[in-house]
């Protein structure tokens, strides 16, 4: 039997202070998604209408080409900026940890970019790694007459320019985090090291990342989130194209929300993220509950 | 006793100049932000001003950001007392909501269904009745040369798409930039549509856009529309992905390209880079056997409110911008052509003139493409455009099923 | 006590705990996580006045107990009593308890005089009774001078002075000590432990100290609970768990140097009973037996203060083979190996000295030996 | 004869090339970093026809201001042509609030969540573990209709509101990982002490919060100031935040472009995080360090 100890005041507290974040998530979350879920499930253009269409939207969603396209993107884009902003990211730390001169200069250098909004951000790299007047053109200028760098003109490329831009606004983050954890890994372990006559980069290797599991795990859920959420900049930097080679999917989701006057079509859509997000994240955290609980236990 | 009653004359007191201070207010939601757009809108705060009334400008930068601001604030109840849409079906569902005053009393009082081009008129009537009040006309497939540019290549003002491509191909050849492109899937849109109506003629362009028909998607004339737009793919530059529009009106200006297709909104950049229309750059409206200029433009609607007084403003303002002294001045502003065909527009540009003279003649007169189509299909359709005009190895076949496809949205 | 203290501070420090009553039982709690079970079914009286050391190694269940009785834990089922109240389901302010923390626990961004105030504070006490508890628990513990000062700013052993002090200034009938000395140096240990010890003297109040350091539970307790997997082995007298542990879990971790086990037979003979080690022979007559007449396989258990050696061994010594010497200052420990090979310490008089290879003579008297049954946790014959 | 040279004092420390190779590579990359910042300072401070030009990195023959000055107080944004420097009061307005109402709440939740048992935490934490997940912009339009039907829609205490919202599930996320680090015990004293739930909180762990309050503050600061859809669609009209008015001059959809308006206008409101950026790094890497890497 379970013993419960009536202990008023402070259960009370507890509640008053977890009250918005319930209220929140009751009004917020819950009813919501409800009504996302709903009106997925009507034929609404620009205001919600009760036209029960079953999954038809759903139908239309995936015969959809821009919608098919925004996935792959996300999933070409997503893993190539996890990988490259957190490698550069480690990198950096790295090399900002080998004691170098003027390292307050160089981590404001490489985190200023992520007080950027990713609108300044696009608008910026639009002009630099535009064909006629940004990268292409310096290079022509000095000389290289055959010098190309029209990606972000091209169908095939534009993605990487995403990329690219991303892992600008978002490597100075992760450095912080790297170099957070780095400075966080005992001194002795580098005397040991010294000692025993291992290569710099094979501590780092096999030792020093193997110990910042936890700035990887902080650092990538960051990207992460932010991957899901990849709007403003597929909107200033090139707007979906050329064509629709750089739409993404919560770009589809807002341009049909408003612009296009089809909320039906727009909340299938953002259902369908949900859906997703929520396959990913509910088991990963499932897991991380049951390991907590069984390290709670001792 | 006396507090409480002098507390009520005071409550009152305020309460009247409350309504009274409302009475000669009026909030304009609108997305016309840049210089020579303000410069435009400004014409009609004068005029409301002149009025007696207090003109509150809610200006917001990109008509989505505008109409979403406007829309929810409707839905929300607290609307502004006029927003603006662009002219066709934006504003459907605010109608069939009920969210909207119609403006029909003083249509009939003012006569303006007489005064307006039938399509602009239609855009603006459900069920029988003026719910919008449409100000201004925007050709939509205008080609703007460089005159100069033109007679180095030894070539004659073009007046159909064959012409076109001949001159093209000559500025080529001279190593120009041919057609001044900006890759964007709006204008990519606009660009096809110009084609459409320019080589398919209006009697396709109504078969596809007005009744949606699937058996014109497969016809000869739209075949050879989608040719042509293909093949002008020939004649834009590297830099053109992206690239905003005004930039690429200013490779026309500097005389980097032989021309451009665009609305006529595009005049504003030649004005203020001191050109004049007929002069330095001439306009043409593309067109094979005659007709088929494609009229879109801006409304004002008026959002339904309990506010007694904010329904006479909302009479107030609608009789203000369809005043024919209003209309030239805000429509030599914007680059657009008066709504009204009754009014006197000399005192325009030659573009602007030749654009009155088509609007006024119904055998030239054509819908623009959201006049007939709902945003959501505008947008599907948009899509399909820009995927072909991007995927040269895209077939036209290819290009016609999903072109149904998205005729077909839900 | 410390000379320092003042005759005023002393009585109003003591007075107010011997006032109350300030007993503790524990009645058949149990406590789980989840599925996993922490204590099961204990039971636990502490009188009045009384200091009691729960010791253990960790994860015998020490601290949960302690908390619980702190009412930081809730227990799943049983009752806890404090001064006569079941207390079970009070808030831990309302129990009339004060604890110390073994990670001192002060609240960083406060000052020692905050830290120590601020229990006070939040019950609303009058400022200048305060401010005269503190100035008493401080001078008492003589970190008057540290009051204005931060954490951050005190070392490890200033930091538990405080943390004691924190505890004092509540005037409690119950301290609880969660290893209050764990995270000290050998040296501060001792001292403060020394303080501890003269706190409970002068306080009269009742104390439960959790601690895994044997030493602290025999200077300290007036009787220890020696605690393993979840249970309570053996609560005693600091005398008795040393010289008669009731198992052999209770004699090994009790006492140091650890006491020595050597495996053998019980057997009965003409000259009375006797413990075989291989072809040695012990005479074990007069070793209380729980039951008389007992035979066969045992373990011996002998601590190496109470080995006899050289002269003092007696008649009964035998020859060890001496392997090793460990000076310890005072005395020396040597390692030696019983002619069957069985292998045992020694704690000799730093006199003469001792090399291996020696033969040392010693005996194992009877009356300070145990015996046990065969196993790692074998009970006390 | 070469004479042997015992080792004495110092060791020689030579520049060796993995040496050379780390500074190139910082140096490199200190570069990629700077570029667009630099594209963007070069740009505001030409005129328009030596923009025409097109050389991205050129420096501007002329230095001028002048375009700094338009688009602080005189660049059109609709009707009235008072520049960004409205929007920046607005933006003020709304930052202060929201920063201390979604830290405030953030805070609270996630000590709630770390050191109470409390039924519900499992699911309110997994569903805010989600919801970070997810494009905020698929609740606007519920969001709106329940506004509207509350009376508070286009306010200042809807925006406010809404950056909590939104702020909630990162806010949270980061204080429960940090409260989660520190020692158990400080919270078991307290208790004896007495203090109860909002006691602890505010007298014992937000004063221990101070390096986690300034990422938060940070991440707050630069997320809010830099919101354009959220004020745009809940402010008001009386309250729209500076980026509203920078998107009015950045992207006028029909009419003449003036970059280095543009870029002046875009650095000005990006000044503010900026500033802090800049200001904080050091507490934004300690903090990261005090709090975000263990969890």
């Amino acid at each position: 039997m379970l013993a419960i100890r009536p202990r008023l005041a402070s259960r009370l507290a507890a509640w008053v202070a977890l009250s918005p974040a319930l209220a929140v998530l009751v009004v917020v979350y819950i009813g919501c998604t409800t009504w996302t879920i709903w009106i997925s499930m009507t034929a609404s253009r620009m205001l919600p209408s009760s036209n029960f269409v079953g999954l038809r939207q759903y139908e239309a969603l995936f015969a959809n080409e821009r919608w098919t396209v925004s996935v792959s993107n996300l999933v070409i884009f997503g893993t190539m900026f996890m990988i490259a902003s957190l490698a550069l990211g480690f990198l950096l730390a790295v090399a900002i940890d080998q004691r170098v001169r003027a390292e307050n200069l160089l981590r404001s250098i490489f985190l200023y970019p992520f007080s950027m909004s990713f609108v300044v951000t696009g608008l910026v790299w639009q002009w630099v790694l535009n064909p006629t007047f940004g990268i292409e053109r310096i290079g022509k200028n000095l000389g290289f007459a055959d010098f190309k760098f029209d990606w972000i003109v091209r169908q095939d490329m534009v993605i990487y320019c995403l990329v690219f831009a991303a892992v600008w606004h978002a490597a100075g983050l992760v450095m912080a985090i790297m170099l957070a954890g780095l400075r966080g890994i005992d001194e002795d372990i580098w005397k040991a090291a010294r000692v025993d006559g291992l290569p710099t980069w094979r501590v780092y290797v096999s030792i020093v990342v193997p110990m910042m599991g936890a700035s990887f795990a902080t650092a990538s859920v960051l990207m992460a989130t932010s991957v899901v959420r990849l709007y403003d900049l597929s909107v200033a930097m090139t707007n979906g194209g050329p064509g629709i080679a750089s739409e993404v999917p919560a770009k589809f989701v807002m341009d049909h929300l408003f612009e296009r006057q089809n909320i039906g079509l727009a909340t299938a859509a953002a259902t369908s993220m949900l859906i997703t997000v929520a396959a990913v994240v509910g088991p990963f955290l499932y897991w991380q509950s049951r390991r907590r609980a069984a390290a709670g236990a001792h | 006793m006396k507090h409480t009653a002098s507390v009520v004359a005071l409550a009152l007191g305020l309460g009247w100049a409350g309504t009274a201070f409302a009475q000669d207010k009026a909030e304009v939601i609108h997305w016309w932000t840049s210089g020579g757009e303000s410069a435009a809108v400004k014409v009609f705060a004068d005029m409301y001003t002149k009025g007696g009334g207090t003109w509150v400008d809610t200006a917001i930068a990109g008509g989505a950001n505008a109409r979403t601001a406007a829309i929810n604030r409707t839905v929300a109840g607290t609307p502004p007392t006029m927003m603006q849409f662009n002219t066709g079906k934006q504003f459907d569902e605010l109608v069939e909501n009920n969210l909207l005053n119609d403006v029909d009393a003083v249509a009939a009082e003012m006569k303006w269904k007489d005064k307006i081009p039938g399509p602009i008129l239609a855009a603006t009537t459900r069920n029988g009745k003026m719910f919008a009040v449409p100000v201004n006309i925007h050709g939509q497939n205008w080609l703007f040369f460089n005159t100069e540019v033109l007679k180095k290549l030894g070539a004659e003002e073009p007046k159909t798409f064959d012409d076109l491509l001949v001159v093209l191909e000559k500025a080529k050849a001279a190593g120009l930039i041919p057609l001044a492109f900006s890759g964007q899937k709006t204008w990519e849109r606009g660009l096809f549509n110009t084609v459409m109506v320019g080589v398919g003629g209006p009697k396709l362009w109504m078969s596809v856009y007005g009744d949606k028909d699937p058996k014109a998607l497969k016809s000869p004339e739209f075949k050879q529309v989608a040719e042509t737009f293909a093949k002008l793919r020939n004649y834009v530059d590297a830099g053109a992905p992206g690239r905003n529009w005004n930039d690429a009106t200013a490779l026309v200006i500097q005389g980097k390209a032989a021309g451009q297709i665009m609305g006529d909104w595009a005049k504003g950049e030649f004005i203020a880079a001191n050109q004049t229309a007929g002069k330095e750059y001439g306009c043409v409206v593309l067109s094979k056997a005659g007709g088929g200029y494609l009229m879109g433009g801006d409304v004002f609607a008026f959002p339904k409110t309990k506010d007694a007084a904010q329904q006479k403003q909302q009479i107030v303002l609608a009789k203000m911008l369809l005043d024919p002294a209003t209309q030239v001045e805000f429509n030599k502003k914007k680059g657009s052509i008066p709504v009204r065909t009754d009014v006197d527009t000399s005192s325009m540009d030659i573009c602007a003139q030749k654009g009155a003279k088509m609007a006024a003649d119904p055998a030239q007169q054509a819908p623009a493409m959201e006049l007939l189509t709902a945003p959501a299909v505008t947008g599907a359709v948009e899509d399909v455009i820009s995927s072909y005009w991007n995927t040269p190895a895209q077939t036209v076949d290819q290009f016609a099923d999903k072109f149904a496809a998205a005729l077909k949205t839900l | 006590m410390s000379a320092a203290m003042t005759q005023a501070s002393s009585q109003a420090m003591s007075h107010a705990a011997t006032d109350k009553r300030c007993d503790v039982s524990v009645k058949d709690v149990e406590i789980s996580f989840g599925r996993h079970v922490v204590l099961e079914k204990l039971s636990l009286d502490i009188a009045q006045s009384e200091f009691i050391v729960l010791l253990g190694p960790s994860g015998c269940g020490k601290s949960t107990l302690l908390n619980a009785i702190s009412g930081l834990l809730d227990v799943n089922a049983g009752q806890i009593w404090i001064g006569g109240r079941n207390v079970t389901w009070e808030e831990p302010k309302d129990r009339g308890i004060a604890m110390v923390f073994q990670s001192y626990a002060l609240y960083p961004r406060m000052s020692v005089r905050e830290n120590m105030s601020f229990g006070l504070r939040v019950a609303g006490m009058p400022a200048n009774e305060i401010q005269k508890r503190v100035a008493d628990a401080a001078t008492m513990l003589k970190i008057t001078e540290l009051l204005d000062r931060k954490p951050s700013q005190l070392s490890g052993g200033q930091r538990q002075r405080v943390a004691i002090g924190r505890a004092l200034v509540r005037d409690a009938g119950v301290y609880l000590f969660d290893e209050p000395l764990s995270n000290l140096d050998a040296q501060l240990r001792a001292e403060l432990r020394v303080e501890i010890k003269r706190l409970h003297q002068r306080l009269r109040a009742t104390m439960i100290y959790v601690t895994h350091d044997q030493i602290e539970a025999l200077t300290l307790a007036d009787r220890i609970a020696v605690m393993k997997d979840r249970v309570i082995q053996q609560l005693d007298t600091p005398q008795k768990i040393y010289r008669e542990p009731v198992n052999r879990f209770v004699a090994s971790f009790v006492g140091s140097p650890a006491m020595n086990f050597m495996p053998g037979r019980v057997e009965r003979g003409a000259t009375g009973a006797t413990f075989s080690l291989g072809d040695l022979s012990i005479p074990i007559q007069g070793y209380p037996f729980k039951s008389p007449g007992l035979t066969g396989a045992a373990v011996l258990g002998i601590r190496p203060e109470h080995v006899l050696s050289g002269a003092e061994a007696g008649p009964n010594a035998f020859n060890a083979q001496v392997e090793m010497a460990e000076p310890m200052g005072a005395d020396t420990l040597v390692w030696c190996r019983t002619p069957s090979g069985a292998s045992f310490s020694v704690r000799v008089d730093s006199g003469p000295s001792i090399a291996p290879g020696d033969t040392l003579p010693v005996s194992f008297p009877v009356g300070t030996l145990s015996l046990f049954e065969e196993g790692p946790d074998g009970r006390r014959l | 004869m070469v004479a042997m040279v015992e080792p004495t004092g110092p060791r020689p420390r030579p520049l060796t090339p993995a040496r050379i190779g780390l500074y190139a590579f910082l140096f490199i990359s200190a570069l990629f970093f700077l570029v667009p910042l630099y594209v963007m300072i070069v740009t505001s401070l030409k005129t328009m026809p030596e923009i025409r030009l097109g050389n991205l990195l050129a420096l501007p023959s002329a230095p001028s201001i002048e375009a700094w000055v338009k688009a602080w107080s005189s660049a059109c944004t609709g009707l009235t042509c008072n520049g960004i420097s409205v929007g920046f009061f607005n933006s003020v307005k709304i930052l202060v609030p929201s920063v201390i109402v979604s830290i405030a709440v953030g805070s609270l939740t996630g000590y709630a969540l770390s050191f109470w048992r409390v039924p519900v935490a499992g699911i309110l934490f997994g569903a805010l573990m989600t919801v970070a997940f997810v494009p905020y912009q698929i609740f606007i339009y519920p969001l709106v209709r329940i506004f509207a039907s509350a009376g508070i829609s286009n306010s200042l205490p809807a925006i406010v509101i809404i950056h909590t919202i939104f702020g909630l599930p990162t806010m949270t996320l980061l204080f429960r990982n940090y409260f989660a680090s520190l020692p158990i015990e400080l919270f078991k004293a307290a208790r004896v002490d007495g203090a109860g739930f909002f006691r602890i909180f505010w007298s014992v762990m937000l004063p221990m919060a101070t390096p986690m309050l300034i990422v938060a503050v940070i991440l707050q600061v630069t997320g809010i100031w830099n919101d354009f859809i959220l004020g745009l669609v809940f402010a008001g009209r009386e309250n729209l935040p500076m980026t509203v008015q920078l998107n009015n001059i950045v992207n006028s959809t029909q009419g003449e472009r003036t970059y280095n308006v543009d870029m002046a206008a875009t650095l000005l409101t990006a000044l503010v995080p900026l500033v802090v950026y800049f200001a904080s790094g050091r507490w934004f890497v300690r903090g990261i360090a005090a709090g975000a890497v263990k969890g």
